[in-house]
């Protein structure tokens, strides 16, 4: 780390003294420069503008669809079985997949965008639409993913306003195309769905870039302070306030009101989700419970006494949960109201005093300092009362619900991930607790409650879970690397030739939820094999929470054990959900700072540069929201591969290539001026995995792109062999589509790989100087 | 438990009005035998004994060439087994393809039987052969009932589903 | 008609001559106007800004869930079982309902609002952005919704580019709270969907005035020409294009080349659904086939030998169909790409080169003036080559078909009207024809096409319905007055006393689709029956068209027999979907001419308005479409009921009142400053009938209101008494619950009446004055 | 014929793992002597002979008080048959709520019998009460299999429907 940036300010527990005072650090840059670059052919693309582009990555990487019901059900047409047959509106079981992606798209889209939207249009309020957009001076190429999309770098919070406005207008023209009687052929509702990841992008961007110029959180420096996480880290006899959900401004609000009343040690502010993440950027001493899997057992176990939704990833009955063992709930935003009266404009006093004698249910209040007012007062005056109450079944009585079983069996089925839960309640009746606390390990077990909710005897499994995974809670703690923001240019600087050489085997983005059985250790112990083996691994959301659950041998996290460098070697929290946006603006990054790219209006340029240069793969393996499904089409849109877990098989519709259809992998040399034969490099855009072995393997094929020097293309094939044999105990037996020219075989595995190259019939091949997918210029 | 024994061990996983129909072992071995290139696919549920063994005898037995999913290859490669190693998206897809040469290069599979996959991702990948693979048939000798199959065992537990397979690996 | 306005500018074939200068009738609108109106609480409110309206609607009008699917299928989590049982996420029956119903609704918002969009900034383009919006003189409250939303009245395209970007902006946060653990409460669920109605209302209103003005449509004359409608209307000897869909750009760009040729008499233009209707406002030599219903029948006809598709209600199938009889597709717009090759930017002769060499399957051409050139080009070399093209199987073929069946009978069972095809089919096997001709007359079947898809011998029973239809079709000579847009402020401060006072027993609008079995006379004979009555009857879209397919006894159309008034027997067809914004803008307008109240920023107390005081009653019979899910939400924000037909069960949710229940329909007298008894007027917002009698009494029912005098409360009585006494042979059982005092009571049923008051306990009530469900004023 | 019996009518109206029980009148009768508050609803489907009077005359003989929905009144009403007329989603929205005092005002009924309204319109309804109606169970008596109920006859021709309504006249 030669190059070390300019540091952005100090974030810390006292920050918000200094924060309405704006602080320039770094240079000054220059206004014009914005208008003086070259307006590419896609500025602010339009759904069709860039669908040329889409059909390039459409035919090559053809969608697989799984159709999840055979009926479609969206008009009263219907319902209309598509099972070999077309429905009441013509439409036929692919278009009905692709429709539904795209559905599911432009409503992950819409979250992202909307909180984006509505937290932008706060910090604007505080302040002030001229409110810079600086992100410090080692970043320069601020907002890529703007810069390229809607053709110019945001100066200000307005800015944001334009690219945000123009997110609205393209979602609003896609979801339009899901109606009855529109779009009708499934590649072009694939390109709409793409086109919807890249809105999503876009908002994410905006989102982020918001809330970190706004609210002064960590601008890209590579160390951020590292944060507690886990249960054990929560002080039970403080009052608690517990956080979930996305939106940082009602965390905000209520560590803003803690500090001027001086109370920032009387209570305990934790989070799950993002959220927390959020929160923790704005101020290290709040806590990360962890992810979503915890959500249901953490309210459960009582500990909380304020509750705080504010929106996305907050389970629906969270209000009836908190009511169990009398936590009060405040919802804050107008996506999650639950019902609840609105106090938006009560005094907060008489708020509390509603809330604590049960007047309400619950309040929404629209208005974040508010809501820090009320939490605040409100667990203060609860935590007393609340400490009797019995939050849950003590260890006899989970015998005695156990001692309800009837073995019927129905847990089981209708257990999203089919775990045995009847087993471990009856082992529960033989004294054996060693089954239910498998299920509680790792969050073996994420929750849900399907189980609870089938079962006749009505035998509160999740309580059971939790109250026997107790035990362990005291353990639970970790420590996260607080979320950095962007990658700064420096870094990218310093990685961009070892990346697109091969030297650097691959960008590893571990993002998402961890919503899988084991979720949150298999997404830890994939960064542990990745670091180990030199990748650069970023991560964000519920996906960094998980990594900074898991110890080492040594006991250390590996946010303790790797630097938060972007580089080889390096474990670079970006942040919450929306920072998913700094991994495609890292890759962006690399065509503009490393190879010199106009970025402006530049689309498809970019993409296909990344497609062929950038090693990069997206691993989601827990994801299960549409969220997942719109970030995923938008870096696939990107030209970045993403591998997924297993139950994202339901998501309908992969991406899948055809490395036995030669023809698919030819691409045009631009330096040659002629189509040359490929190689399936990446092989899948988007790809589910049946199990982690599988998936690791696969990432690191992904790693592999046609523009690797011998040497990187060595290396990366070393790793994917070396993967290969620990999980599958073979040379893969592809591996011969992967060598160019003998040089590019691994020096280890030389003879075992020559001797595959022969059996192959393989023969050496031209390199493509400038591989593409674009046209050859005229 | 009649009912329960063939409505999708997963109860949602109910798509639609066609249903896969209920085979005993018997009529599960006339279909592989009418088959003119039958394929069997194991997935990683079958990497432990006696599971192991007995998808190995199976396939021994009525000559089938295999396919393992996810890292099931490593289990069956340990035992001498020879299977090919694909994803079980990968293998779907290629399944769905008209074209496809099949595993042999001899031609496309005209049945596929599924054994040890995750339940809801065979699901998903049965659905799709269901919708877009009209060249094939596909069988589950799991001890799940999979709708979305064209033929399928039952709901059943582990000695039954045993004595299910054994006579597979029967004439 | 005293007060008859300025007239607008003749619309006429000429017209587009004179289309780029602008015209000034009337006075000049004061420019400040906007500025000095005061502004109320809730310009452009937010999601949450309307809730405590909503809740008052939603706990007198409560959601009546009827369960589409048991499950929920939106999250990889799932698919959950919601039977008695939460999901994964926590979410329960009732609350996915209302999900599934939002998602519903902001598709629908999204179809008009995209549409609008889209329009505009076409529109913009070739006027530019101070292109004034000028609706003549005889309209001075134009965009009345925009008025009370937006909270200002447009005065030029640009203004109306901002309403749209509010709709796009707000329509993203609803559809963001169906994200996966986002909003868990019903109530919570129906209040968006109400806010989504109404953004859709402001998109429409957009959309429509964006083209009145700048295409120069009839503004608001009540006495537009009549059109001709129907097959046999036009000439098959003549090239024909059709076009069918929502926007009028592509069929507008058709007539502009076939002007500028002067080719108007070479070829016949004609349309299907919404776009008919719009191309017919801007010019009235178009012709129109019909509504939606005959979109497959008429395709496989092969009479047209060019298809052009824009947006909204298109087949999804229509490049396929029209492929078997050679007629070439044209697609228009990002909405319905339908895979075709992107010929945007592609030479006019060489595109039309290329479709008929059948290089090409169709082409995607986005700009309208090409289209224009392409389509006329295509139907003039194409219609010689297509003639001898067998486009429907003969007489004998049918039979031979017909013999095929195996009288399985699933043609029957997949219907969605479960209509008898096997026996149609089985009797042409014995020489019978009358029973397919008889699924043909009125659209008996609307020709959805799954028994064909279902048939296991593959018989085409749609091309068997349509063939053995066919003799038919020459007769089929219809007309329809031309879509006039908005009503005239002189209208309204003609009729606003006599609605309000309940003079004039009420508004009916009967719109959108007629997709429902003889769906098309239903609504005429509804149409006739209230204009019989003395009613207003409003119409737009395909109900506009099929009211023009119903001739009297003495021969005569609606149109020809009912003047196109705004008044008591008035039929007034408003236009194509987006011309429903003019239904509550209507309504609207009452509230603002006749009572004077301000619009601006008022939502609330004219919502309230109408609800109590305007007898209005929206009918949409065949609806089937997610629009149509966002117009009805709309109009029930707006304070109007509507009866939606039988499969409108399949929408999941409806708003019914509990009449039984009295302290629901309690009142606040805001004159009096006191809450006092009221009656259930109206009964329903929200009402699905099983059949067209009980549709017809429902709707009779639904124009009571609160404030009727003795006297309109007499006469609504005396018809809903009529109509009962016809469909259901009885005085209705709650005839007493509207009998305030016994000035109330028919004369004509005064015997009956009193009976059955005396039979019921019944007991005079004060009547409120100023009923209201708003807040007291402090 | 014997799946296609007790799979829905439409069959896509299937809506997840519930299904109907499958009655013969002998366990629909059973049905109505079990219960305390049965209600006949009958809709526009029996406005014709012979089912305005088979729907009298099994309301009579079982005591039944009737709801005629759509325009079913009128045609009830001309042979003299007492029923009370009611939407078919307003009686469905009454049924709904466990305080509502029944058609005669003793109280919520416990069982409700369909016969006659549109196929889609009743699946609709009875998924309502299936969903939200825990406090009553519903029985269908046309000839098609309605699979939100809770107990329905089968798919049947004519000629076997009128002999199971023949049926439900007698003891």
């Amino acid at each position: 780390m030669i190059n070390v940036a300019p540091k952005p300010k100090e974030f810390n527990g006292n920050f918000w003294k200094t924060k309405d005072f704006k602080v320039s650090i770094g240079e000054i840059v220059e206004k014009k420069r914005s208008e003086e670059v070259p307006m590419g052919p896609t500025p602010k693309p339009s759904v069709t503008d860039l669908r040329s582009w889409d059909m390039k990555l459409l035919n090559r990487y053809e969608p697989f669809y799984a159709p999840f019901c055979d009926m479609c059900c969206l008009c009263t047409y219907g319902k209309c079985d598509l099972l070999g047959k077309q429905g009441a509106c013509g439409i036929d079981a692919k278009a009905q997949q692709g429709r539904m992606v795209l559905i599911a798209s432009c409503i992950g889209t819409a979250a992202h965008g909307g909180h984006a939207r509505h937290l932008l249009e706060y910090l604007i309020e505080k302040k002030g639409e001229d409110f810079p957009v600086d992100l410090g001076g080692s970043i320069d190429v601020e907002a890529p993913i703007m810069r390229t999309v809607i053709g110019k770098k945001p100066e200000t919070l307005a800015d944001l306003r334009e690219a945000i406005e123009y997110v609205e207008e393209q979602t609003l023209q896609l979801l339009s195309a899901t109606h009855t009687g529109q779009e009708g052929n499934y590649m072009d509702f694939e390109s709409k769905v793409l086109h919807a990841g890249l809105m999503d992008h876009v908002g994410m961007e905006v989102g982020d870039i918001a809330q970190i110029v706004a609210l002064n959180l960590p601008k890209g420096s590579e160390d951020t302070e590292l944060v507690e996480l886990g249960l054990g880290t929560i002080d039970q006899e403080k009052p608690v306030i517990l956080c979930i959900g996305h939106n940082v401004a009602p965390g905000a609000g209520i560590i803003d009101y803690m500090e001027d009343q001086g109370l920032e040690d009387d209570l305990e502010v934790c989070g799950i989700c993002c959220a927390a993440i959020d929160i923790t950027r704005y101020n290290n001493q709040a806590k990360v419970v962890g992810p979503i899997s915890k959500q249901l057992k953490f309210v459960r176990s009582g500990v909380a006494d304020v509750v705080v939704v504010d929106e996305q990833c907050v389970r629906t009955d969270v209000l009836q949960e908190a009511r169990k063992n009398k936590a009060v709930v405040i919802a804050t935003t107008d996506k999650i109201c639950i019902g609840l009266p609105d106090k938006t404009k009560e005094d907060p006093d008489k708020i509390v005093s509603e809330l604590l004698n049960d007047e309400i249910e619950g309040a929404l209040i629209l208005d974040p300092a508010k809501v820090g007012e009320v939490a605040v007062k409100a667990a203060k005056k609860l935590s007393g009362e609340r400490e009797n109450l019995k939050m849950l079944p003590d260890m006899d009585e989970v015998v005695e619900y156990a001692k309800e079983c009837t073995e019927c069996g129905w847990c089981d089925r209708v257990c999203p991930n089919s775990l045995p839960m009847m087993d471990a309640v009856m082992a529960i009746t033989e004294g054996d607790f060693s089954k239910m606390e498998k299920l509680h390990q790792y969050d073996l077990c994420y929750s849900c409650g399907r189980c609870e909710q089938e079962c006749p005897r009505d035998i509160p499994t999740v309580s059971l879970v939790t109250k026997v995974g107790e035990r362990s809670v005291k353990d639970e703690r970790f420590n996260i690397r607080a979320g950095r923001g962007p990658v700064q240019d420096v870094e990218i600087r310093k990685v961009g030739a070892p990346i697109v050489l091969g030297d650097i085997p691959g960008v590893v983005a571990l993002i998402g939820c961890t919503n899988y059985p084991e979720g949150g250790i298999e997404v830890a112990k994939m960064a542990e094999e990745f670091l180990e083996r030199n990748y650069i691994v970023v991560t964000t959301g519920c996906s960094a929470m998980s990594i900074g659950e898991y110890r080492d041998e040594e006991g250390k996290t590996l946010y303790e054990k790797y630097s938060g460098n972007f580089d080889a070697k390096g474990l670079v929290n970006l942040g919450s959900c929306v920072s998913n946006s700094h991994v495609s603006g890292a890759v962006i990054k690399i065509a503009s700072i490393f190879a010199k790219k106009p970025l402006e209006g530049n689309f498809e340029e970019i993409a296909d540069y990344i497609l062929n240069r950038v090693g990069a793969c997206g691993v989601a393996w827990g994801a299960y929201s549409q969220k997942a499904a719109a970030i995923a089409a938008g870096v696939n849109r990107w030209g970045v591969p993403a591998v997924v877990g297993p139950q994202a098989s339901k998501y309908r519709r992969l991406y899948l290539g055809r490395p036995d259809q030669k023809e698919k992998w030819k691409v045009n040399d631009l330096r040659q001026n002629r189509v040359m034969d490929g190689e399936p490099a990446p092989e899948h855009l988007l790809y589910s995995a049946e199990n982690r072995g599988e998936a690791t393997v696969m990432v690191a094929k992904l790693c592999i792109r046609p523009t690797d020097t011998p040497k990187g293309r060595q290396m990366k094939l070393t790793h994917y062999i070396d993967l290969s044999k620990k999980y599958f105990g073979k040379i893969p037996d592809d591996v011969h589509l992967f060598v160019r020219t003998d040089k590019d075989v691994p020096i280890t595995y030389k003879k075992d790989v020559m001797k595959i190259l022969e059996e192959r019939g393989w023969e050496p091949r031209e390199v493509p100087l400038e591989p593409s997918l674009m046209d050859f210029k005229e | 438990m009649s009912k329960e024994r063939v409505i999708p061990w997963q109860p949602t996983v109910i798509a639609g009005p066609k249903q896969a129909l209920l085979v005993t072992p018997e009529t599960a071995k006339m279909m592989i035998k009418k088959s003119k290139r039958p394929l069997m696919v194991v997935g990683p549920l079958v990497k432990e004994e006696p599971l192991t063994d007995y998808a190995a005898d199976i396939a021994a037995k009525w000559g089938l060439p295999m396919v393992s999913t996810g890292d099931a290859y490593k289990a069956f490669n340990e035992k001498g087994v020879k299977t090919k190693s694909y994803g079980l998206v990968e293998i779907t897809n290629l399944l769905q393809d008209p074209n496809w040469k099949g595993v042999q290069g001899e031609g496309q599979h005209d049945l596929v039987i599924f054994m040890g996959c995750i339940y809801y991702m065979a699901s998903q990948g049965l659905s799709t052969l269901k919708h877009f693979a009209p060249h094939l048939k596909t069988l589950t000798i799991c001890k799940f009932f999979h709708s979305n199959a064209d033929a399928s065992f039952p709901n059943m537990d582990d000695d039954e589903w045993f004595r299910y397979l054994e006579k597979m690996k029967q004439d």
